[in-house]
């Protein structure tokens, strides 16, 4: 990095009326759906900004990059988006992979990076425990999520034999099985089986009739929805009728059309937010997204979508689009309302966001109990 | 109790492969052509019967039957657009035409529908009955006959029918082929529209078993397709669906074990010891060139 | 019958006949003779359409067959037994005949004709079950031109029937020939044993590299100079 | 004829499923002998061919070449030995020049290693020297050498049969196994591949055993002539006790012969 | 020699545009995006030029290069982000390790014909990658972050040595060994050619460099997953060699240049980017089947433009 000094010189677009963002997503390739998802969140935020003026007075342009789910391609889009656009921050990418195959190009060139979904630890957290200061989190980390989950199950369900099912495939889906596992046998339950799959698949008949003969009295399955979906749709079909629990990766639309309303009765997630939350932005939102893609969105969508919003705010504290600014205002960040929940970064970058734990009633999603870190 | 379970999962399974498989091995029998682009035609037959019965409130027959209409239109369009020309290139070019179409396609699809899945709707009650104490799902009895019968057809067709005979004599020699009069062009569009029918029952089926579909489903079950129609011999029909019911069986098996995160890999190496041991498939006669 | 005007056919950039003009008329026997690479085998290509010609005229029965698809040709009556047998290999002997009168619907006449093939080619019969790939050289071109006979041709086409024949079946081919001719149907015979060729044959050619060099009746082709030094092996 | 053995086959045959392709085929052939091996088609001409050289192990019987067992070796090991062939259909290297197609055949008595290829060490440019060279002259003797450079299969047919016994000579053989040499060529042409096969013969010292369908080449310049026939041997004889065999003009050559 | 004048005017080529593009980046005048897609491009020409010697010359259809992509680039994480042992060893130690296993996969598969070997080379690379994804000391599906240490010159003198061995190979008695088992297996094994050993070496020659380039490749884009090693990667290599005209090294090379170029290019659309991109590859296909270059070579458009009249002249 040695060509960098000229960061704040000659960097054109940082003094016009634009103000440049780079979007580095996941818009073809195996998860091109969580990424476009998050395109489509973001463009509706930044439509919303830009129609009320900017930031600033500032408009906000997007370059989006599209990284083939590809953390090469990743990498090389980050380069593109920090040495030839010269973008004030850059968004993304949906992954944990992605997103870690960028963080040290931000670090060098100084630019903030902001990963909607990528939950791992070690985005903002390098292997050996330093904290990658350019790099930021939208959403929940693993673990939090995870352990609010076996307190639930452990407490508030009183089970005490549980299976856990988790996506092989995905370090989300690993590292909330892991936290769910440690704090629920902290709590004195036990992990009767653990079997996982891998993102993708659609059959899990197989294995859950190995669960089932397990007999547990409940089954985390910290995963995403489009798998989750044909996972508790095929598990009530083969007669597994205990209680079910996930996270975030739960939250869409769709899931209540894979599974179907039956299956999901007695199921649990823990998420950042209830869209039937009577909370005046929660419903701002889903309206507005309503009307702009005639969908309701899901969580992907509200996430990319509050990561615009986050961005603007630190913006907005810096004063400036100076992005050594921004990265400390994004530090800074406290309390910060988003759909997504209300916002504050700890040190280690980790969002400190309150969970809401839902259950699905008959097709609709329930408010049960609202947990703070 | 649990193993009878697994067998009947592992027989479910496979017989979507083998349904996949099924058109696949068809067209690859033929035209000698991976045709990369089999899962694609596979994933839009699945759009199209989704449109059709929630869009359009059609029912499951007519949806059906629509949707193979489609694809095998679709199929032939591809055939005469993307194919055609390269019937004397190596098969290696066609294959890499193969699959830029695919990615064509499924692109072309995220480009207008976006990348998420959509769920098929409820077109029959899935009730399941109790056989010596495993459930078996009827929808998971209806795919494993229709996969059966079709092979029978298939089998008909190609062995039994003129345009069969017609098909076969185009594989081994499309000059020689055209001596005898038959229209080498239309034969080979004749077996395409077959062979992307088949995928696009498939796809419906498919969607309405597992209830999840999207711009990329084809992919996987597109490759394991693949790999169904190599095990079974390429070119065979009963091959395609004896190596989807193997690969079925195999992956269940594996996961029933407990070794999930193997499956694929265990998969694959039934897959290598079958080559190993019986080089082109389970039902391909070991035809060496005659010297 | 059958009348070539000029023709002129290339492959890519070689230009492998240059302005070949022939007749056979029906009911007769006619042989192309000429060295390897002569151009006889593109010839026959061209005038059952598997190849297009860049300029010249092919008329058949009076009919302009020039840039005619392959499968309209056979339709016509055309039929051809090409260089190197070509048969379908993995198909079974009997498939293979059967193909032979694929756009025939007259099927009691179809199988009495099959009965015909296996009469005159009885090794055939023993191999039907067998795949034609794994047939001995010379059975596949047994298979070969039973399969042409299945068609049913007013005008066949034969190149090199003789190729790779035991001397007795080269007989016995040569006498099927003079049976079909005999039967009605009209001969242009391709060979390179231009000894038998010429003493089955009512009129001749002789290609050299793309061009007619010579014609005439197959007696006077007989006792060229010319034709006897270069193809008939000096005497 | 008595001189050293080179090829015995002792009762050798092969069964494909039902079908006794070959069976019980005795042939013994002596050093520096030309032979040839006639019989309608179908007979197991080419099969007996495809037992010597190995390209399909025997079902029955031995086969020795040199003093030394062969059946069951691989066919290059047998080649290695010193036996090459030509093929019915021939299988030329078709997008390699005419040139590389004999190089390649001299392959096996070349020395030198991978690694003294890829980093070009002397013995490299000292091998592939020896090889141009050598090929040069094989390509010399067919009267090939004009072409060296043309793509063997834009070749017309005849000189494709031509390259491949070039070719199969490059393997430097002890015995070369013919497989109608002259199928396709007109009289004139045969003639002239006559002449060449005898002096090949005599220029190398070969043993030669050619299957072919010309009874004048066969008769013309074979010194012994096995006769098969469905899958066994018919006769085995002089060219002259050959032509007179009531059984072999009965199945194979018919009344009227040359 | 000729051959060996033909070699000091590849090296000294090579060795101008070497030092051009290390001056181009030292003063600057080529930032970081540009250095970064040369590297790209330089370990997609290595991946194309080894699967090459695979497909184009020995004609073994494999689908399984990314397999031994990932062998190499996890076998050098481990070494330098566990071991720490240097770079150099790294690359050294990854090309080794891919060699073995691809002598591993080859041994049983290589007798095994057209799809059937596709399928089964496809099949051990997906396994090669499920291995990766359950061990945990690799990070399973995770992945391993790997520090940055390719450079410009590592990627230049890896892609100038498998360039030269590969030519040279080809042009030797062992090279054309490997072609004729292409162009006729039963007549090389009747030539007394051992097929089977130049199938295989010709393999572990392959997988040789693909580990190499997977060195690279891990030590470029701070982290390796599973995910990137699936057999759509496989795919995206044999894109490069067919593109390029099969059989002909500079065309897998012209190639990999032409389609990194444009993938870059199309950067700039994203939601169009795949469509355009699949839409280059058949219409590429459509009017060049053999190819961007056929079977040629640049030292053949050499030799025609320096001897006019001098007809279809082929090397190799
Ligand atoms: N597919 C092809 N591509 C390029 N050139 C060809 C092709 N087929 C034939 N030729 C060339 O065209 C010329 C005529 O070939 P043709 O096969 O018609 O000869 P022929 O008279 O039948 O010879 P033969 O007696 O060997 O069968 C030859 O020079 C041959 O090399
Ligand atoms: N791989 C095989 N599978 C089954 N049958 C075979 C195989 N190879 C040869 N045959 C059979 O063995 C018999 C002998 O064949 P072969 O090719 O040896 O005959 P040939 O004597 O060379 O005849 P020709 O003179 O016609 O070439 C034939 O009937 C053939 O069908
Ligand atoms: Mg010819
Ligand atoms: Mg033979």
């Amino acid at each position: 990095g040695c060509s960098q000094d000229d960061k704040d010189g000659a960097s054109g677009s940082k003094d016009s009326d634009e103000i440049k963002i780079g979007v580095n997503l996941e818009l073809s390739g195996a998860v091109a759906s969580y990424g476009t998802s998050e395109a489509d969140g973001i463009q509706l935020a930044v439509d919303e900004i830009n129609d009320d003026g900017g930031i600033d007075g500032k408009k906000i342009k997007l370059v989006k990059i599209d990284n083939k789910s590809d953390a090469a391609e990743a990498t090389n889009a980050a380069i593109k988006l920090t040495t030839q656009e010269n973008v004030v921050a850059i968004i993304g990418a949906a992954t944990s992979g992605a997103t870690v195959a960028q963080a040290q190009i931000a670090n060098d060139n100084k630019t903030p990076l902001i990963s909607p979904s990528g939950t791992s630890p070690t985005v903002t957290v390098n292997e050996k425990g330093e904290v990658n200061e350019f790099v930021f989190r939208t959403s929940f980390i693993d673990p939090f999520q995870g352990t609010v989950a076996a307190n639930f199950a452990a407490n508030d369900l009183g089970v005490k034999n549980v299976a856990i099912f988790s996506d092989n495939a995905s370090d989300y889906s690993k590292g909330l099985a892991a936290s769910f596992k440690e704090d629920f046998e902290k709590a004195g339950g036990k992990v009767v089986a653990e079997e996982s799959y891998v993102a993708k698949d659609s059959d899990f008949r197989s294995t859950l009739t190995r669960i089932k003969s397990a007999k547990p009295e409940f089954i985390f399955i910290p995963g995403y929805y489009e798998e989750v979906g044909l996972i508790v749709k095929q598990a009530r079909e083969m007669g597994i009728d205990v209680p079910l629990m996930g996270a975030d990766g739960w939250d869409s639309p769709t899931l209540m059309d894979l599974a179907g309303a039956d299956a999901l009765n007695n199921t649990f997630t823990t998420n950042h937010y209830s869209s039937d939350d009577p909370d005046g932005a929660v419903k701002a939102f889903n309206d507005k997204f309503n009307e702009e893609y005639g969908k309701s969105p899901d969580a992907f969508n509200a996430l990319g979508y509050d990561t615009v919003y986050l961005l603007k705010d630190a913006i907005e504290r810096a004063g400036s689009v100076d992005s050594t600014k921004i990265k400390d205002a994004l530090a800074e960040t406290d309390g910060l309302d988003l759909v997504t929940g209300n916002y504050s970064v700890d040190e280690n970058h980790h969002p400190i966001k309150s969970a809401t734990i839902l259950e699905y009633k008959d097709g609709e999603q329930v408010f049960n109990t609202k947990v703070n870190p | 109790m649990e193993w009878i379970q697994q067998l009947v999962n592992g027989i479910s399974l496979g017989s979507i492969y083998a349904l996949i498989a099924l058109g696949y091995t068809m067209v690859y029998g033929i035209i000698k052509l991976i045709n990369f682009a089999h899962g694609e035609i596979f994933m839009i037959g699945a759009f199209i019967g989704y449109i059709s019965i929630s869009g359009w409130g059609l029912g499951f027959f007519p949806a059906l039957l629509l949707s193979m209409a489609v694809c095998a239109l679709l199929g032939v369009l591809i055939e005469r657009i993307a194919y055609k020309r390269l019937r004397n290139a190596t098969r290696i070019a066609a294959l890499i035409t193969a699959i830029g179409v695919s990615l064509l396609i499924q692109n072309g699809v995220i480009y207008f529908r976006g990348a998420q899945p959509a769920a098929y709707p409820q077109v029959f009650e899935n009730k399941s009955f109790n056989f010596l104490g495993a459930q078996i799902s009827t929808q998971a009895i209806l795919i494993l006959s229709v996969s059966v019968v079709l092979m029978l057809v298939l089998q008909f067709i190609v062995h039994k029918t003129k345009i069969g005979k017609a098909m076969r004599a185009v594989s081994y020699d499309a000059e020689a082929a055209k001596l005898m009069g038959i229209n080498v062009d239309n034969t080979i569009s004749a077996t395409f529209a077959i062979g992307s029918a088949l995928a696009g029952a498939a796809g419906v089926i498919f969607g309405i078993y597992y209830t999840k579909i999207d711009p990329l489903m084809g992919v996987i079950p597109g490759l394991k397709a693949f790999v169904a129609a190599v095990l079974g011999g390429i070119g065979i029909i009963p091959g395609a669906v004896a190596g989807g019911l193997v690969l079925g069986v195999v992956e269940t098996v594996v996961s029933a074990l407990g070794f999930s995160l193997w499956r694929d890999a265990a998969a694959f190496i039934i897959l290598i010891l079958i080559l190993i041991f019986k080089p082109s498939g389970i039902f391909g006669k070991n035809t060496r060139e005659k010297v | 019958m059958l009348s070539v005007q000029d023709l002129n056919v290339y492959y890519g950039s070689i230009h492998a006949l240059k302005g070949v003009s022939l007749e056979v008329n029906e009911g007769e026997i006619v042989t192309l003779i000429g060295a390897n690479g002569a151009g006889k085998s593109t010839l026959l290509k061209t005038l059952s359409g598997l190849l297009k010609p860049k300029e010249g005229s092919i008329h058949y029965l009076g009919n302009p067959i020039n840039g005619k698809p392959a499968q309209s040709i056979v339709k016509m009556g055309v039929s051809q037994v090409p260089e190197g047998r070509r048969v379908f290999a993995d198909m079974t002997v009997e498939e293979n005949i059967e193909l032979g009168a694929y756009l025939r619907k007259d099927k009691a006449e179809i199988d009495k004709d099959l009965k015909k093939v296996y009469s005159i080619f009885p090794r055939l019969y023993e191999r039907r079950k067998q795949t034609a790939g794994t047939l001995s050289g010379g059975e596949q071109q047994m298979l070969a031109m039973g399969r042409a006979i299945m068609a049913r041709p007013k005008l066949l086409l034969l190149d090199e029937p003789s190729m790779g024949l035991a001397p007795l079946m080269v007989k016995t081919i040569f006498e099927t020939v003079k049976d079909i001719s005999e039967a009605g149907t009209t001969i242009l015979l391709v060979e390179q044993n231009a000894h038998i060729a010429l003493s089955i044959a009512d009129r001749g050619y002789v290609i050299e590299t793309g061009r007619v060099i010579l014609s005439g009746t197959a007696a006077e082709l007989q006792a060229s100079e010319e034709v006897k030094n270069a193809y008939l092996g000096g005497h | 004829m008595s001189s050293e053995v080179l090829l015995d086959v002792q009762s050798a045959g092969i069964q494909f499923g039902g079908l006794k392709a070959v069976s019980g085929f005795n042939l013994k052939i002596n050093k520096g002998e030309l032979v040839g091996l006639i019989g309608p088609n179908g007979a197991g001409k080419t099969t007996s061919f495809n037992l010597l050289t190995g390209v399909y192990v025997p079902t029955e019987g031995e086969i020795f070449f040199d003093g030394k067992k062969i059946n069951g070796l691989p066919p290059f090991k047998i080649t290695r030995l010193g036996m090459s062939r030509t093929f019915q259909n021939i299988r030329l290297f078709d997008e390699l020049s005419v040139l590389d197609n004999v190089k390649v055949a001299y392959h096996t008595h070349a020395k030198d290693s991978v690694m003294s290829s890829v980093f070009r060490m002397p013995s490299y440019f000292k091998s592939e020297h020896e090889m141009e060279t050598k090929a040069l002259e094989f390509l010399k003797i067919f009267e090939l050498d004009k072409y060296k450079d043309e793509t063997a299969k834009n070749l017309p047919y005849g000189k494709q049969r031509r390259l491949e016994i070039a070719r199969a000579l490059a393997a430097n053989p002890h015995l070369l196994l013919l497989d109608e040499p002259a199928a396709g060529m007109n009289p004139f042409e045969t003639k002239e591949l006559m002449d060449l096969i005898a002096f090949i013969r005599k220029q190398f010292g070969l043993t030669i055993l050619l299957i072919e369908h010309d009874m004048n080449l066969v008769m013309g310049i074979c010194e012994r002539i096995y006769v098969l026939d469905h899958g066994v041997l018919l006769a085995e004889g002089s060219p002259e006790e050959i032509r007179n065999n009531p059984k072999v003009i009965e199945a194979y050559l018919g009344e009227e012969v040359v | 020699m000729k051959k060996s004048k033909q070699f000091w005017v590849f090296a000294v080529l090579a060795i101008a545009i070497y030092a051009a593009i290390q001056f181009m980046i030292s003063g600057g005048f080529l930032n970081n995006f540009y250095s970064n897609t040369l590297i790209f491009m330089g370990i997609n020409i290595m991946l194309a030029v080894s699967l090459h010697l695979v497909i184009g010359i020995t004609g073994q259809f494999s689908l399984g290069h990314a397999g031994f992509l990932a062998v190499g680039a996890y076998v050098s994480a481990i070494l330098t982000m566990k071991l720490d042992l240097p770079f150099i060893a790294a690359i050294l130690i990854a090309g080794i390790a891919a060699a073995l296993a691809g002598l591993v996969v080859g041994i049983p598969s290589l007798r095994l014909r057209g799809d059937y070997l596709a399928i089964a080379t496809l099949g051990f690379a997906e396994i090669i990658r499920i291995i990766f994804l359950n061990i945990d000391y690799v990070g399973g599906a995770a992945g391993m972050q790997v520090t940055h240490l390719t450079t410009w010159t590592y990627t230049f003198i890896c892609l100038f040595v498998t360039i030269l061995v590969i030519v040279n190979f080809t042009n030797s008695r062992h090279g054309r060994a490997c072609i004729a088992v292409r162009e006729n297996e039963i007549a090389a094994d009747a030539m007394g050619i051992n097929t089977t050993y130049y199938k295989v070496l010709a393999f572990a020659i392959g997988s040789f460099f693909a580990g190499v380039a997977g060195a690279l490749y891990a030590h470029n884009f701070y982290i390796i997953q599973p995910a990137n090693f699936g057999f759509l990667k496989s795919i995206d290599i044999l894109i490069y060699v067919v593109l390029g005209g099969l059989g002909s090294l500079s065309g897998a090379i012209v190639a990999t240049i032409l389609l990194t170029i444009v993938s870059t290019f199309l950067q700039d659309f994203p939601e169009t980017r795949m469509i355009i991109y699949s839409l280059v590859l058949i219409i590429v296909m459509l009017y060049r089947p053999k190819g961007l270059m056929g079977k040629m070579e640049f030292t053949d458009y050499l030799k025609m433009w320096m001897k006019p009249k001098g007809g279809s002249q082929h090397e190799q």
